[in-house]
C-alpha cells in the first residue's frame, strides 16, 4: 500500500526484534469475542486515477460555480491573490501541528504572533486569540467568556445577528442555565433598535451581542448602544461576519467593544462550502485570563534571542481541564494562516481598497436596482457590502427566474425572519465587474417588466 | 550568524506594496457612509512588496519540524502521512468556489459527499448515524455530550455527573463540563485501564455518562469495554468513546457494536487529514440510532431523488456551528478511506500497531514503562530513570531535535509522571524508526554521562531553549512597534 | 509597484549614499541620442485579478481539452501522480539556478544524480548527462556527438525517426560540412529496412540514428542494424520518444546502442503544447569526455562526507568557449526533476504496469479499428502505443467527421510522408479508459458504414 | 550530527511501492511483443513508499538555496522573484493539457499567446520580429547565428569568422561555433568596452558578424554601439546582440533602433521566469525585417481570421526543435510584461540599476573594482586585494553563504581575474542589500584577520566544502549499489 513504508522483509525483522510471529499477535489484548473478523463492507479502494476521477464527477455534479452569484449572508467571495495559495500550500505549513515544542515551530508560531498583531490592529483592541472554529462558535465562545467575567445570567443578542450565530449560541448556553433574549432590530434602519435594548438592558445582562455591518449589510453605530450595556456593568460583544469590512470601517475598539469576535473567512479563504473557515477572537488586555484557545507570546531563548511559545496554557484545557476558559484543542491555524498572508499582502492600502470598491460596489448595485419598479430598499442608511430589497413578486419566483438567466439574485430572508418573507439579501463584493451587475440589474428588470 | 526572519512589522516600509485592484468600474459616491467616519488609517499594519512577502513565509516555513520533513511521534496526534492527491482533490474548482447558501440543487456534489462519508464512517464503527458538522475532536465531544444530556433530558433528566478516567484527554472534562455536567474523575488500574470495581462504586444514578478513551491514552485497550457498558446502561447512562485513537483499532474493533452510544472521531488524525499546524481538523460524531433525533441541524437526508437538508428536527440538540462543517476537511477524509478500502484499512491498524511495538520492544529496560499491558498504537515511557540524573522528559525531549527528531507528547496522561507518549504511526519506515530508537539509546546514555548536554539541548536548532516561564509571566501577545 | 521592496524613503537613502540625485543620474552612460525615451506602446498595466482573468480567457480559447484525443506523435497524455506537481512546485526547486555553487545546492545535485541513475538504468548505459533542451535538440546533439567521436562526413537516420527530429538535425548540421541520408523503413513492417541500410552503410558513415518504438510506433528490434553500423565503426544512435516504452521494452544498451537519447516528456510532463520537456541523453563509459550538458558527480566535503557537485566542466561552454563539447548552458533541470519524482514514484512495478497497459491498450484498440471495413492495419509487427491505419476514405474527411463527434483520431501522415497519405498515426495509453476506446471505435464505425 | 538524506537507492526496498493503475480493462493479451523479450527487471531501480518520495524531496529542497529563500546575486543571471500568479496562470488547463500536435483550430489560445508576446517584445526591444521556439539563452544565440549565416550565404558568402569580445560569456563563442565559424576575440579596452580600433582592424570581409553583449558582462554599456553597427554593417557584417543583460535597458534603450540585426533574449533573467534550479528559460531571437524570412519553422500568422502555423518558407533556416518552445515559459513572460507595463519595465531598470550602484558604492575601496566605467545593473569586483593574504574569490564565495548569503558569479568575465560579479535585480529590499554590504565588509576584515576562515568556509552549510577536483579526477556519475 503506498502509504505504507515497509517492505514484506522489514515486516519480518521487526516482528523477530519484538519477539512475536505475526502481526496479529499484537492484538492479542483484544479479546476475540469483540474482534471484528470480516473485511469492512467498503468500496473496493481506489487507485489514483481513479479516485481523481471520481472526486471530479462530483465537483462538477455541482452547478453553482456556473452562476454568476449575489450570495453573501456570512460567507463572501473575495479576491484572493496567488501567493496565498502558493505558500500556504507548503508542506511545512500543511503538515506540522500545534506548536507544542518551539524550538521547531518558529515558523508556526511567529506567524501565529503576527496573526494576533494584526487582528488587534484591525479591531483596535488590546490582545487576540490564535483562531477559534468559525464565526458562530467564536460568538458562543465570546458569550462564555462574558458571563465568566460576568457572572449574570441574561444574554442579549441582536436580532439582526447572523442567524445561524444566534442559533448556535443559542446551543451553546441551553445547559447553563443562561437566559437568551433577541433584541429587536429598527423597523426603518435594520440597526439595534436601542429602544428595545433599553427595555431589555439590566444589570442582570452579562452581555450584549451584535453584528456590524449586521445581517442585513446595515452598518451599525454601536456607540450608543455600548454605552447603555456599559451603565448596567454588561460587556459589549461586537460580531464581525464580513471581515474585509474592518479595512474601511470603524474598528470595535474605537466604539468601546469589550470583545470582538467573528469570521475571518474573508482573509483569503476560499468559499469551500463553509468550512474550513477561521473564528478570530480579540478584547481587552484585562480579560486576557478568560480568552478562550490558543496564545502565541513573545520570549527569549537560552542565548537571549527573540522567539515565540505558546503561552499563558493555564487557562487552557490539557492544564486546566474542565476549569479551562474553552474546550478548544485543535483550531483553524492554517486559515489563521492563510489570513496572515492575505493581509500582509494586501497592506492596508490593499485592504481598504478591496472595502472601498465593496462598499461602492454594492451601493452601485443597490441605486440600479432599486430604480426597477417593483424593487424596494428595504432598509435605509449605510450599507457595507450588503443590502435588503424588498420585492413585490414573490422572491421565490424571481429567484427561479433569475436563476433560469444564469444568475442568483442573493439570499431569500423568508426562512430566518418571517417578518421579511418579501426581502432578498443581496452581497456585491470587489469580484463584481459592473457588467455582471448590470446583467443581474437587467434580468430584474426584465423579470418586473 | 544565521538570519533571523524580522516580524513583517519590522520589514514594512510606507508605500511598499504587494497587491491592486483593477480601478474600481462604477461610479464613485463619496458620501456613502453618512455620519460613520471611515477609518483614515489602520495604525502599524504592514507594508511590505510581494517578494517580501514570498521570502518572509518561505524562509518561516523552513524553521517548522513537520510530517513532510521529519519522524513526528508526537503521542495521541496520529502524525501520519498526509496523502497529496487528497489537497488536490480538496481544490477542485466544484468545491473550493461553492457557497455554503447555495441552493441545495445546485451542490449535490457536495451534499453526496458528506453522505458518502458518513454513510462509511458508519461502516468503520458500526455506529448507525454520523454527523460530521464539528470542526475538531473537541467540538465533537461538546456535540456528543449534548446529544447525550439532550436524550437523558427527554428520558426524564439530564442527570448531573459524567464520568471520566484519569488517563483521559483534557478535552474530555472540559467539554463535559461546557455541557453543564460536573466531572467524576476515575483511577485507572495496575493495568492501565478502568477500574470494573470502581466503575460500579461511582455509576451512580446520577450520572450520565462514562466518557472512555479506547485504546486509551496509554495506547491500552479497554478490554472490558463490553462490561463497562453494562454497567452504564444498567445504571441507565450512556457510553461516550472518545475515538481519537482508532488508528489503532480500524478494521479490527468496531465501537457501535460493543455497547458505544457515542463516539467522535478525530479525521485529522485517524483518516490522515493534515494538522494545518494546529488546525482544521474535524471530529464528526457517530451514534446509535436511539439517538439519532438528537443530531445537530442540518442533517442531510434523500427526498424524491435529491439530497435535501433537514433542520426541521424538534428534537435536535440544535445548530453547533455554520454551514455544514470543515467541508475540505471532509473531502480529504473521504479521498483517504476510498484509497485505502477495507484492507487498507485494516493494514493501517496493524502497521501502526507494529511500529509503536517496535519501538517499545527497542526502548524497554533503557526507559520506565509504568504499565507494561500490550501497547497497541502507542506507548507511554517515563523519564523515570533518566531523573536520577536530573533529566526530565523535556531534556530528553529537546535533545530529541537535536538529532533532527520531533520529540513525543509530554502533557499527559497525568497518570505518568515524565510521559514520553510515543506514536509513531503506520507510515513511518523502519530506517526512521531505527534513527528514533538510536537516538532516544544514545540520550539514554547521554542522561547518565553528560545530563547538562540534555538541559542545555537544543543545541542545533533555529532557536536554543525557549523561556516558557518567562512568556507567561510578562505577557507579550503582540507586537506594539 | 508589486516586485519592488523599495519604499520611496529607501530609494533616497540609496542616492544620496551613491551620491547622485537621481535614478536617471545612474544612465548618465547611455548617450542621449539612443536613450528611448518614449513610454513603451505597452497594453496598460494588469493587476493580479486582471491578469488572471485574461489568461483565464485564453486558457479557454483552447478547446482541445474537450476532445477525447488519441495523438501522440512525440507527445504523450500519461497520468502524473500528485506528488509531482506538489514537489516540484516547492520554492525551493523553482527559484534556484543552475547549481554552480555545490554547498548550497545539495538538492539540486543529488536529485541530478538520482536522476543520471536512473537514466542509466533506464537505458541500460553507463552514463547520463543532467538533461537537454528536448527530444529534438538531444538527437541533433548526439549526432554533433558521434562526429567528434568518429570525424566522418556522412550522418544516416531512419526515415521512421520522427520527422520534426530530422529536421532539427538538418538544421544542427547543415552548416558543419556533414551530409545527411535517410535510411528507408520496410514498406510491410514500418522498420528499418535493412537492405537499404547495408546499401547505405560505409566506413564514412559517423553514426546511424534511429528510434524505437518508431515513429510509427512500431518496436524495433535493432540488434542487427547496430551491428551493421559497427561492423564500418560507425556509432549507433537510439532515440527514444516516448519514453515509458523504456519500463517495458528492452534498453538500448541492451542491442548495442553507444548513445540512448530522447524525449523524456512522459515522465511526469503535461503536455503543455510541447514545452517544456526534457531531452535526456546516455552513452558508454568512454564517451564520457564527448558528453555534451551538465553532469553531477558525488565527492566528498571537507569532512569526508558525501555530497555532490557539477563536474567535467571542461566539456563545456563557460571553461572551453568555442571548443565545448556543445553551447548549452541553462538545460531542462527542473523537468529532470520532474522526472526523477515521477520514476521514483512510479518505481519498477509502477512504470512496469504502466508501459503494459499502453501496450495492451494500443493493441487493443488496434484489433478493434481494424475489425472495421475500411480500416486496415498498416505495417505488421510489433507496436508499442501507437499504430498506424490506413483508411479508405480521405484521412481528412474521417478527422472532420469525427472531430463533431468530440474525437481526434490521430495524427494524419501525409504532411510528413507523402507515401502514407492515407494512414493515421493512433496513439492509445494508459489514460484512455477502454470506453472512450469503444468510442472511438464506434465513431470510425459509424463514419465507415 | 544533522541528518543527510540518502540516495533514494539507499531507501529502497523490495516491494514498496508509491503508485498503482487501475487494473487493465481491457482483454489481456500475452503475445502481442513477438519474438522481443520484454524485460524482467530494471536492475537498482529504487522501490519506496509514498511517504519516503515526499521526505525525500522536501528534505532535500531544503538544502537548496533560492530565490524565495536567499539574496541570490549571481552576475549575468538576474535571479529576480518569480512571480507566484505567473505560475497560477501557466497551469491552466488549456495550456497544460494541450496537445501540440493539436489541429490548429483547437488551440488558437495558445497561438494567440504566442503571438502576442512575439509583438510586445518586438515593442520592448524595436526588433521587427521575433520568434520565441528557443529554449535558451544559448539555442537562442545558435538560432540567430544561423539565421546570420543563412542570409549572408543568400547574399553570396556566409564568411568565416564571427568577432567576440573577450569579456563574453562563454556560450557566444561555442553557438558561432556550432554554427560552422571560426571565432576571434575583440579585447576589451581600459575603459571594458570594446575598443574601436581593434574593431576597426579585425573587421575584414571574412567576418560575417560581431556578436556584442549590451551592457557586456562588466555591466559597463556599449555606448558606442551605434558606431560598432556601423562599421559592422560597413564591411558587410552583421551585428548580433546578446541581450542577456536586458534588465538593465528595457524600457531606456532599444537595440533594434541602434543596428542591431539579430538579438536574443533570455526570459529567464530579464522577464522573471524561474530558473528551475538550471532551467527551463527560453531564449527568443528578434530580428530586422530584412532577416525575418530566415526564422525558424514554423512562424505563427494570421490568415483569414485565425492563426495558423507557415512551415513553407523557403529561406528559414529550418526547425531548431520540436514543436513550439518552451511554451509554458512563454506564458509566465507574457503574465510578466502584462503585469508591468510600459512604465513597469522601465522602473525595473532602473530600480536594478540603482541596485547595484548602492553595492558598488558600499563596497568601493574595500574590494578592488578592476573597471571603473559606469555600472548598470551589475558590478564586478575582483579578489585583488584578498589575495596579498592568500584569499580568493572562491572563499569569499563560500565564506557570504555562512551569512546566509548566495555567492556572486566567478567563472567569467574572464577578463577580471579572481571576479566577483555581483548583480542585485531589483526585487531586493534595502534591508537585504545592506545585509550583503553588511557581510562583504565582514569578510574583507577577516580576510585581513583571519583568512583561513574564509579558505575553510562555509562552516554552517549543510555540507563542508566540496572537494571538485577530486570529483573530476574520479568521476562517480551513478550510483552503482
Ligand atoms: C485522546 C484525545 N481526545 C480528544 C482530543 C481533542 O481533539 P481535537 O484536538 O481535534 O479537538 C485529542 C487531541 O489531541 C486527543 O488526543
Ligand atoms: C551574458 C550571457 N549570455 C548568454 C547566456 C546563455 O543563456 P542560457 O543559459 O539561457 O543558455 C548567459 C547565461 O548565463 C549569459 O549570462
Amino acid at each position: 500500500m503506498a502509504y505504507i513504508p515497509l517492505s514484506p522483509a522489514d515486516i519480518e525483522e521487526m516482528l523477530r526484534r519484538i519477539g512475536v510471529e505475526k502481526i496479529d499477535d499484537l492484538f492479542g489484548c483484544l479479546p476475540e469475542e469483540i474482534r471484528w473478523e470480516g473485511p469492512l463492507e467498503l468500496p473496493p479502494p481506489l487507485t489514483e486515477p481513479e479516485l481523481v476521477r471520481y472526486f471530479e464527477g462530483l465537483s462538477a455534479k455541482n452547478t453553482y460555480q456556473q452562476y454568476a452569484s449575489f450570495l453573501g449572508a456570512g460567507a463572501y467571495q473575495h479576491f484572493i491573490p496567488a501567493v496565498v495559495d502558493y505558500l500556504s500550500s507548503r508542506g511545512e505549513f500543511l503538515t506540522p501541528y500545534t506548536p507544542y515544542q518551539p524550538e521547531v515551530s518558529q515558523g508556526t508560531l511567529q506567524i501565529i504572533f503576527e496573526y494576533q498583531t494584526l487582528i488587534c490592529q484591525l479591531t483596535g483592541l488590546d490582545i487576540a486569540n490564535a483562531s477559534l472554529y468559525e464565526g458562530a462558535t467564536a460568538a458562543a465562545e465570546a458569550v462564555l467568556m462574558a458571563e465568566r467575567i460576568k457572572p449574570r445570567p441574561r444574554i442579549l443578542v441582536a436580532r439582526s445577528l447572523h442567524p445561524q450565530y444566534r442559533q448556535v449560541i443559542n446551543t451553546y448556553i441551553r445547559n447553563l442555565q443562561l437566559e437568551l433574549e433577541e433584541v429587536a432590530f429598527d423597523a426603518e434602519s435594520g440597526r439595534i433598535d436601542l429602544d428595545d435594548l433599553k427595555k431589555k438592558i439590566s444589570e442582570d445582562v452579562a452581555a450584549f451581542v451584535f453584528q456590524s455591518p449586521n445581517f442585513f449589510g446595515a452598518v451599525e453605530e454601536p456607540a450608543e448602544a455600548v454605552s447603555l450595556v456599559h451603565a448596567k456593568g454588561g460587556l459589549a460583544v461586537a460580531v464581525i461576519a464580513e471581515a474585509v469590512s474592518l479595512g474601511l470601517l470603524p474598528p470595535p475598539g474605537s466604539y468601546g467593544a469589550d470583545i470582538a469576535c467573528g469570521e475571518g473567512q474573508s482573509f483569503g479563504l476560499p468559499l469551500s462550502f463553509g468550512g474550513p473557515y477561521l473564528g478570530f477572537m480579540a478584547c481587552r488586555e484585562e480579560f486576557l485570563r478568560q480568552l478562550p484557545g490558543r496564545i502565541a507570546g513573545q520570549t527569549k531563548d537560552a542565548e537571549g534571542r527573540t522567539g515565540y511559545v505558546l503561552t499563558l496554557s493555564t487557562r487552557e484545557q490539557h492544564i486546566r481541564r474542565e476549569k479551562a476558559t474553552s474546550n478548544i484543542c485543535t483550531n483553524q491555524a492554517w486559515c489563521a494562516l492563510r489570513a496572515a498572508i492575505f493581509l500582509e499582502t494586501l497592506g492596508p492600502q490593499g485592504l481598504r481598497e478591496m472595502a472601498y470598491q465593496n462598499l461602492q460596489k454594492a451601493n452601485y448595485g443597490l441605486e440600479r436596482l432599486t430604480s426597477i419598479p417593483g424593487v424596494r430598499r428595504r432598509f435605509v442608511g449605510p450599507i457595507f457590502n450588503e443590502f435588503v430589497v424588498r420585492l413585490e413578486k414573490p422572491v421565490a419566483e424571481i429567484g427561479n427566474k433569475l436563476i433560469k438567466s444564469g444568475l442568483i439574485a442573493g439570499y431569500p430572508l423568508e426562512k430566518d425572519y418571517p417578518e421579511l418573507k418579501d426581502c432578498l439579501l443581496v452581497c456585491i463584493t470587489e469580484t463584481h465587474s459592473k457588467e455582471i451587475i448590470d446583467r443581474l440589474v437587467q434580468a430584474v428588470e426584465e423579470v418586473f417588466s | 550568524m544565521s538570519r533571523r526572519e524580522p516580524l513583517v512589522f519590522e520589514i514594512s516600509g510606507p508605500g511598499k506594496k504587494a497587491f491592486s485592484l483593477p480601478p474600481l468600474d462604477v461610479p464613485e459616491n463619496r458620501e456613502l457612509l453618512g455620519s460613520i467616519q471611515p477609518r483614515e488609517e489602520i495604525p502599524g499594519f504592514p507594508e511590505i512588496s510581494e517578494p517580501e512577502v514570498v521570502r518572509h513565509f518561505t524562509r518561516l516555513s523552513q524553521t517548522n519540524f513537520c510530517v513532510d520533513t521529519s519522524f513526528y511521534p508526537l503521542g495521541s496526534c496520529t502524525m501520519k502521512y498526509n496523502p497529496k492527491v487528497n489537497e488536490k482533490v480538496a481544490s477542485l474548482p466544484g468545491f473550493l468556489l461553492s457557497h455554503p447558501q447555495a441552493p441545495v440543487d445546485l451542490v449535490q456534489g457536495n451534499l453526496e459527499l458528506i453522505k458518502k462519508l458518513e454513510e462509511l464512517l458508519c461502516v468503520v464503527t458500526g455506529m448507525s448515524h454520523f454527523t460530521l458538522l464539528p470542526a475538531a475532536g473537541a467540538h465533537g465531544e461538546l456535540t456528543g455530550m449534548m446529544i447525550i444530556r439532550a436524550a437523558l433530558t427527554r428520558r426524564g433528566n439530564p442527570r448531573k455527573i459524567v464520568l471520566i478516567p484519569d488517563s483521559a484527554h483534557g478535552t474530555n472534562p472540559s467539554s463535559a463540563h461546557i455541557c453543564g455536567y460536573q466531572v467524576r474523575e476515575i483511577k485507572s488500574n495496575e493495568a492501565g485501564t478502568i477500574d470494573l470495581k470502581d466503575l460500579e462504586r461511582m455509576m451512580t444514578e446520577e450520572v450520565a455518562a462514562l466518557m472512555v478513551t479506547n485504546p486509551n491514552t496509554l495506547g491500552i485497550f479497554e478490554k472490558d469495554i463490553h462490561r463497562v457498558a453494562e454497567i452504564v446502561h444498567d445504571r441507565g447512562g450512556l457510553l461516550y468513546m472518545d475515538g481519537a485513537n482508532m488508528n489503532a483499532l480500524i478494521g479490527k474493533f468496531r465501537p457501535g457494536d460493543h455497547g458505544v452510544d457515542v463516539l467522535h472521531l478525530n479525521l485529522h488524525k485517524t483518516f490522515a487529514t493534515p494538522h494545518g499546524g494546529g488546525g482544521p481538523g474535524a471530529g464528526p460524531v457517530g451514534v446509535t440510532s436511539e439517538l439519532e433525533p438528537f443530531l445537530p441541524i442540518p442533517v442531510i437526508k434523500r427526498e424524491a431523488g435529491k439530497l435535501v437538508l433537514d433542520e426541521n428536527r424538534p428534537l435536535s440538540i440544535g445548530r453547533v456551528r455554520s454551514f455544514y462543517g470543515n467541508f475540505l476537511v471532509v473531502v480529504k477524509a473521504l479521498a483517504y478511506i476510498l484509497t485505502l478500502g477495507a484492507e487498507g484499512l485494516k493494514e493501517v491498524a496493524e502497521i501502526a500497531v507494529l511500529n509503536a511495538n517496535y519501538i517499545r520492544k527497542s526502548l524497554e529496560g533503557v526507559y520506565h514503562l509504568k504499565y507494561t499491558s500490550p501497547s497497541l498504537h502507542e506507548c507511554v515511557f517515563s523519564d523515570k530513570r533518566q531523573r536520577e540524573k536530573g533529566v526530565q522528559n523535556i531534556d530528553i525531549a529537546k535533545r530529541l531535535i537535536d538529532y533532527g527528531l520531533h520529540p513525543p507528547t509530554m502533557s499527559f496522561p497525568l497518570i505518568v509522571h515524565g510521559a514520553l507518549m510515543i506514536e509513531p504511526t503506520e507510515t513511518e519506515s523502519k530506517a526512521e524508526l531505527d534513527a528514533f530508537i538510536d537516538a532516544m539509546l544514545r540520550i539514554a546514555r547521554e542522561a547518565e554521562e553528560n545530563p547538562e548536554l540534555l538541559k542545555k539541548a537544543p543545541h542545533r536548532a533555529y532557536v536554543r531553549r525557549l523561556d516558557e516561564t518567562a512568556a507567561a509571566r510578562n505577557p507579550v501577545l503582540r507586537w506594539k512597534g
